[in-house]
């Protein structure tokens, strides 16, 4: 264990803040206001930040590493699921020897599924991970339904065997996911003036493996590992001719990204026990390359943004409705509200689909970086008009 | 026996589909170098198109009837389309009866215009930027493609029937000395087949026998010779751009008889459709028609209850089997090119 | 007997014989040029001695050893580099991690999980980048992206990747093509330096004279296919076939 | 490397702060200081209304929240009262529920499960939602009445018509008024033996998921009682658009009814495929060939168009009845949005009285108290007569309508014409039955 250069530190440290405070950082406006809405402090979405924060580094190794651009990415994070919810129903209600579970289980599904689909590249090995990872969907929502649960997913029942630990509760309820007699779901209320700031076990569980996976991937990133991967995307023939073997490099983060997968499908799961096919879908796929693009690729921290991004939209953004927007403008005259709230509507709630769909495209044509360029490009903006008035500046930082 | 006739049929009929959404994409792909994941968008804009066009037909104004009552006891409100008072109640009908056929006509101008706009307007500006970017983006229309869609005509399936005259189906079995209703098949997927043929066999004809055609063929082969030889060639490909956005919604105003047309059917179809290209082979036209075709008569005989007897879940996963085996034992899909999309 | 044997190569692509009978005998610690006419094979030879193509008929000895039907991470782990006619290197990386990479292939081997520890820890395999970064001149660009640097700067780059793998064979395949007079000079001198000051052989693959001259021992005429004389350069230069066949078409 | 420890310690500190703010309760209060979870302490109460509202459901889910809103209406005194007025308790009040103003917050389930427990958790842990309601597939209502049970809330469900909801997947938090698979079948199968005899050679095409295998089993069952022979039963990807290879050999197969059990998008293609087939105009076996739905829905028969004509299904409730219920319910749904009020709306309408009438008889909105006041509560007025919130499973029994689809629609709304109202006691079935075996509700659940 060596050090970590100042920037990695400080990256580090950042993350570390703001998920440990998180539930200061998403609740900003006072419980009650106008502006409550936007806030996210609770725990079930922190809990999805942090959760999809996983799932998008760990898919980042893969495409934001050696480009590999994988459709199909979220099958592991769903049999990771599907393994922390038998691991409930059979062995026990603490979540530890679920998440090692599902992790060991996603290691091999994706050492399996990687073997196979990267002896191909390009879009080759889009469509092979598509295909593996639509078959793995299709037959767990169907004939898999003793397995998965099917279409209703695979949840907890009051006779699981569960071999350490009871099938009920003394109140003959289904007990719920545990670390050592704490419950995952316990939270406790801070309350300041007018603010509530919510502190959950389960979320914090999750930061700590957030922190903790963030710190692995400053690792790799920083790790001849790491290195040779970049080497991968750049350019492969080079890489043959050098003596170095490919093959065995994108396999193995390949795994290591369908770990993280699979971790983020165990904390899922011990967050909230059930495991549903849909999480399989490309579509799922799809959102976690929407969150490592849009925060932006092959970046430490564009991942983590990008995930929160989108999950703050699905669960914040789409919740206003009509109602709402004729409140917010309701001190302007009628015609002129009725206008701005027609324009509006479409774009808002239940359109939030449109919205992202127009954002994630501008994001692809003007900002390729994602919102890490964005940020920088903000950040060197301003250092050139700081430089403007008289100061000198050195060269930018190389991106992070 | 006439079960495997009859399955083969439906494969074919299905390939039909699969082969004249795929033509489009490979074409694209083929000339611009772009992988355009809103080619399925496309389709469905073209099914829209006949929606849109029955829905022009049967503009209505509003007359009382008082006889009647509607549901809260006023009395009943019905809708007159103006094709009533212009062409009569008859003509009218039979207007409204034949708007999915017309919309063919309605179609052309408009998935041209659609297909010039995208390729001008975002397309363009993505032909040297990776083939992810190109993914991404496209993606990207897609899902605004679809939302606006969806904004304007709902979420549910919008009925499109085909003509009463192409009602019923034809009794194969019967002409080729079978039982009677053993092999049936119905009219307008008949329609349907002889019109994705027809259209297959244009695209071919046209880059084969026209200048226009075999510029573009040398542009398939290689961009920058021609390029070099003076010859405007980013025009062209604007050109076919369009063409291929009309091939789509062509695939698609056929298809709204078959299933009512939801916004969603373009991605539906678009995983289906990149599966067919790949293993046709990325900008083999040819091998983006025999995959269509492949792949629709696999799918049809993994549909047979005697195949999900023995392998359950067979019929659900067909279509990805097949390409993951096409993808490991020919690379580049039955007829691509080498060194396309590799890196 | 030389370092690098090649026996009765032929190799067919559909209806073209692109080599037949090539026989060929590099010796060890000479600077050996290949030359040919366009299509006369020289890059199809070159691909098969590297592992890219495998030949269809004869045998390619390294050391004593086969090559044929090694992958070509494997051929380079024998000891045979080989340098690209438009430079391959990694252009989305830093010079010194360019230089870093062959270093760990060199110490690593083909594969090796070191995910945990950093780069910047492994001192002797930084100590060994840095000091040839400084043997090639470019200690002061180490953090400049390689895809940002000339032409000329990224030749000796990947000469200089190549190297710090000691190689006993150095193939390059054209490497002055598409260079100034001046950068093509540099390298010249660069290799002259390099055969000179290393126990290394050379084999180099070119098409201008100028650059066979100044730096062969001895030389391959390749023709259709085919080798058509090896000899020394003073005998190639008054060779009258080679003139016919070559020299007086380019002249 | 020094940097590093100071990370490590670092870490080590705020790991620390983490834990001595668990250990320190005088600051924070631990939820449990609430007698039960989100106990409405204001002068307003919250009920979140889960609802797709993106996705393939969205014109459905839309429907259902149209219904809410006039129900929150109805309940906080506005408009007509709608089914207040013919609900046979008078229990409540119109003036909200146990006095406090009743306020909503929805939430999309993009018919997906995981998707519809993140928006449940939403509005439970963010607004604070006491009962949660809605849905308009039975993987959502089974995925978010299990979390409801976790979270100890109410869950008052939509749309959900599999048996597994109160069969083997029931729990005691949550409550269903739509009708199941066993009704469909239990209802439809003596109507279809009288309309196309008793002997008939069935064959199935079932959508390859939890509710098509309890519909089919459901549908199966009752009419093999009434002597109908099933030939096959072949399962469809809830992925697929195109039915023809499913269609296409079911002439060869020598039946001569075609059962769909499928819903959505999945019927409105494969009916309308099947029809394209020209099926219902072929003659097998002697008698007519003949197409059955076993669920209908109005936004299905809208998307099948003119292809549902004459074609046997059953609902839950249908706009077109006379009770007075019915009449009231239309009367101010059609009043508010111009059109009549789907099945959907019904279901979901009649969830919200019933949960604020369970509420205001209970006088408390503990969801162990709501339970109870809805188990084995007996009711009238609400549209299907009398009507039974049955103790063991929680599942509502009451008259199921047979219905099929009009040869002469007069609007767009106008699809279906009712064509037998089943007698409650007809589709009732013991809590046992192995349709609906395996689970068990388990004991109420106030949360913390």
């Amino acid at each position: 264990m060596k050090s970590l250069t100042k920037n990695d530190l400080t990256l580090l440290v950042a993350v570390a803040f703001l998920t440990l405070f998180a539930p200061f950082i998403l609740n900003p406006f006072p419980e009650g206001s106008a502006m409550a809405q936007f806030n996210a402090g609770y725990p079930d979405l922190m809990q999805r930040f942090v959760i999809f924060g996983i799932f998008a580094i760990g898919f980042n190794i893969l495409f934001g590493l050696t480009g590999y651009l994988s459709f199909g990415h979220a099958a592991f994070l769903g049999v990771g699921s599907y393994a922390a919810v038998w691991m409930f129903k059979l062995l026990s209600m603490n979540v530890i020897p679920a998440i090692i579970l599902s992790v060991i289980v996603a290691g091999l599904f994706s050492l399996l599924i990687g073997f196979v689909s990267l002896r191909r590249s390009g879009i080759y090995f889009s469509i092979l991970t598509l295909a593996f990872a639509q078959m793995m969907f299709a037959l767990a929502y169907s004939v898999l339904t003793p397995i998965t649960g099917g279409e209703t997913g695979l949840q907890l029942a009051l006779d699981d065997p569960r071999i350490l630990g009871s099938s009920q509760t003394p109140e003959g309820n289904i007990p719920v996911p545990g670390l050592f007699g704490m419950e995952m779901r316990d939270s406790f209320d801070l309350e300041l003036g007018s603010w509530v700031f919510t502190f959950n076990i389960g979320y914090y569980f999750c930061a700590l493996v957030l922190i903790a996976s963030f710190y692995l991937a400053i690792r790799i990133f920083r790790s001849p590992f790491g290195m040779m991967l970049r080497a991968v995307k750049s350019n492969q023939q080079r890489m043959n001719y050098t003596g170095l073997n490919t093959r065995p490099y994108t396999l193995a983060a390949f795994v290591i990204s369908g770990m993280y997968a699979g971790l983020a499908g165990g904390l899922m799961a011990s967050m909230d026990p059930l495991a549903g096919a849909e999480r399989m879908q490309w579509t799922a796929s799809g959102e976690v390359v929407l969150m490592t693009i849009l925060g932006g690729a092959g970046t430490l921290i564009g991942p983590v943004l990008g995930a929160g991004f989108i999950k703050y939209f699905e669960n914040i953004f789409s919740k206003i409705n009509a109602t709402i927007l004729h409140e917010w403008f309701a001190f302007l005259p009628d015609g002129l509200e009725d206008f701005i709230v027609a324009i509006l509507y479409p774009f808002i709630g239940k359109g939030w689909h449109l919205t992202l769909g127009i954002l994630f495209m501008m994001v692809v044509i003007f900002l390729p970086g994602g919102l890490v360029e964005g940020g920088q490009r903000i950040r060197s903006w301003l250092q050139a008009r700081k430089s403007k008035n008289g100061r000198p500046n050195g060269t930018t930082e190389p991106a992070e | 026996m006439d079960a495997i006739i009859l399955q083969i049929l439906n494969g074919l009929d299905k390939g039909s589909a699969y082969a004249l959404i795929a033509l489009g994409l490979t074409l694209i792909f083929g000339t611009l170098g772009v992988v355009n994941f809103a080619h399925g968008a496309l389709f469905m804009i073209g099914a829209f198109c006949a929606v849109t066009l029955s829905r022009i037909l049967t503009l209505s104004h509003t007359v009382i009837d008082e006889t009647k009552t509607d549901f809260l006891g006023n009395p009943l409100k019905v809708d007159v389309p103006y094709v009533h008072d212009i062409f009569g109640i008859a003509a009218g009908n039979a207007i409204i009866d034949w708007a999915v056929p017309l919309a063919i006509l309605f179609a052309i101008p408009v998935m041209i215009l659609v297909g010039v706009v995208m390729e001008r307007g975002l397309i363009k500006h993505f032909y040297k930027r990776p083939h992810a970017d190109q993914i991404l983006v496209t993606f990207g229309l897609a899902i605004v493609l679809q939302e606006v869609i969806k904004y304007f005509y709902g979420a549910n399936p919008i009925p499109t029937p085909a003509p009463a005259a192409f009602k019923g189906s034809f009794d194969f079995g019967a002409a080729i000395g079978f039982d009677p209703n053993l092999i049936i098949y119905p009219y307008w997927r008949i329609i349907y087949f002889l019109f994705a043929t027809l259209i297959i066999g244009g695209v071919f004809a046209f880059l084969q026998f026209t200048t226009f055609g075999m510029v573009v063929r040398a542009g398939m082969a290689d961009r920058e010779t021609v390029g070099l030889l003076g010859i405007n060639i980013d025009k062209r490909f604007t050109i076919m751009f369009g063409i291929a956005a009309a091939v789509a919604g062509l695939a698609g105003v056929m298809y709204t008889p078959i299933n009512s047309p939801n916004y969603h059917m373009g991605m539906d179809f678009l995983v289906l459709s990149f599966v067919v290209v790949v293993v046709g082979g990325m900008g083999s036209l040819p091998g983006a028609v025999l995959a269509g075709f492949l792949l629709g008569v696999l799918e049809s005989f993994a549909s047979m209850r005697e195949v999900i007897d023995i392998i359950p879940g067979i019929n659900q996963i067909i279509i990805y089997l097949v390409a993951i085996i096409i993808l490991l034992t020919r690379p580049r899909g039955l007829m691509g090119r080498k060194g396309v999309m590799e890196d | 007997m030389g370092i690098l044997e090649v026996k009765n190569v032929g190799k067919r692509f559909g209806g073209l014989q692109a080599l037949s009978e090539v026989n060929l005998s590099v010796r060890e610690n000479s600077v050996h040029a290949i030359i040919g006419p366009n299509g006369a094979g020289k890059s199809t030879l070159l691909n098969c001695l590297v592992g890219k193509l495998i030949p269809d008929t004869g045998s390619v000895m390294f050391d004593g050893k086969s090559v044929l039907g090694r992958a070509p991470y494997e051929i380079n782990q024998m000891g045979i580099s080989r340098v690209f006619q438009t430079p391959e290197i990694f252009g989305d990386l830093t010079v010194l991690e360019n230089m870093l990479i062959p270093c760990f292939a060199k110490r690593d081997g083909a594969f090796e999980l070191n995910a945990i520890s950093s780069v910047m820890d492994q001192k002797e395999v930084l100590e060994k980048a840095e000091h040839m970064l400084e043997e090639m001149n470019m200690a002061d660009k180490r953090h400049m992206h390689a895809a940002a640097m000339s032409r000329g700067d990224k030749r000796r780059l990947e000469i200089g990747m190549c190297l710090s793998q000691e190689p006993r064979l150095l193939l390059l395949d054209e490497p002055t093509a598409g260079m100034a007079r001046a950068d093509t000079n540099n390298t010249i001198d660069l290799l002259k330096q390099i055969s000179d000051e290393r126990d290394i052989t050379i084999a180099i693959i070119e098409h201008d004279m100028h650059v066979v001259f100044s730096l062969a021992d001895r030389i391959t005429v390749l023709a259709q296919g085919t080798p058509l004389v090896e000899d020394d350069p003073q005998n190639i230069k008054g060779n009258p076939k080679v003139r016919e066949a070559y020299l007086g078409e380019s002249a | 490397m020094s940097k590093t420890d100071v990370s490590r310690r670092g870490l080590l500190k705020t790991g620390a702060l983490a834990g001595s703010g668990l250990a320190l309760p005088t600051i924070f209060t631990a939820q449990s200081a609430h007698a039960y979870t989100n106990e409405p302490t204001g002068s307003s109460v919250t009920l979140g209304f889960n609802v797709p509202q993106t996705g393939p459901y969205a014109d459905e889910g839309a429907d259902e929240l149209r219904a809410y809103q006039l129900a929150i209406e109805h309940l906080n005194g506005g408009g007509d009262g709608g089914m207040l007025n013919t609900f046979s308790s008078k229990a409540l009040q119109g003036n909200g529920i146990l006095g406090k103003e009743v306020k909503y917050v929805t939430g999309d389930t993009q018919t997906k499960s995981d998707a519809a427990r993140a928006s449940a958790k939403s509005m439970i842990e963010k607004d604070g939602a006491v009962m949660i309601t809605g849905g308009s597939s039975s993987g959502v209502a089974v995925a978010v009445q299990a979390l409801c049970q976790e979270a100890g809330v109410i869950f008052m469900a939509g749309l959900t018509h599999s048996n597994d909801t109160t069969g083997k997947d029931k729990r005691a938090n949550g409550f269903r008024h739509f009708f199941n698979s066993y009704m469909s079948g239990a209802a439809l199968a003596p109507v279809l033996a009288n309309a196309y005899g008793k002997d008939r050679k069935a064959y199935h095409l079932t959508a390859d998921y939890n509710w098509g295998y309890t519909t089919e089993e459901a549908v199966r069952s009752s009419t093999e009682a009434m002597g109908w022979e099933t030939v096959a039963a072949v399962k469809t990807p809830l992925t697929q658009t195109d039915f023809s290879s499913y269609i296409a050999p079911v002439l060869q197969s020598g039946a001569d009814t075609l059962i769909l059990n499928h819903y959505g998008g999945n019927m409105v293609n494969s009916l309308t495929n099947a029809v394209q087939f020209g099926l219902r105009d072929k003659q097998v076996n002697g008698k007519d060939f003949q197409i059955v739905v076993p669920l209908y829905s109005r936004l299905m028969a809208k998307g099948a168009g003119a292809n549902v004509k004459g074609i046997f299904g059953s609902t839950n409730w249908h706009w077109s009845l006379q009770d007075e219920g019915s009449k009231a319910f239309v009367r101010s749904f059609g009043t508010k949005y111009g059109f009549p009020p789907s099945q959907a709306a019904h279901t979901c309408y009649v969830q919200t009285l019933l949960y604020a009438d369970a509420v205001q008889r209970a006088g408390s909105f503990a969801p162990c108290a709501v339970a109870e006041a809805l188990e084995g509560y007996e009711f009238d007025g609400l549209g299907n007569g009398k009507t039974l919130y049955r103790a063991e499973d929680h599942q509502c029994f009451k008259d199921v309508l047979v219905v099929k689809g009009k040869e002469n629609p007069t609007s767009e709304f106008d699809l279906l014409e009712i064509v037998e109202v089943t007698p409650v006691e007809q589709v009732t079935y013991a809590p046992d039955h192995p349709q609906f075996s395996g689970g068990a509700l388990g004991t109420c659940n106030n949360g913390a």
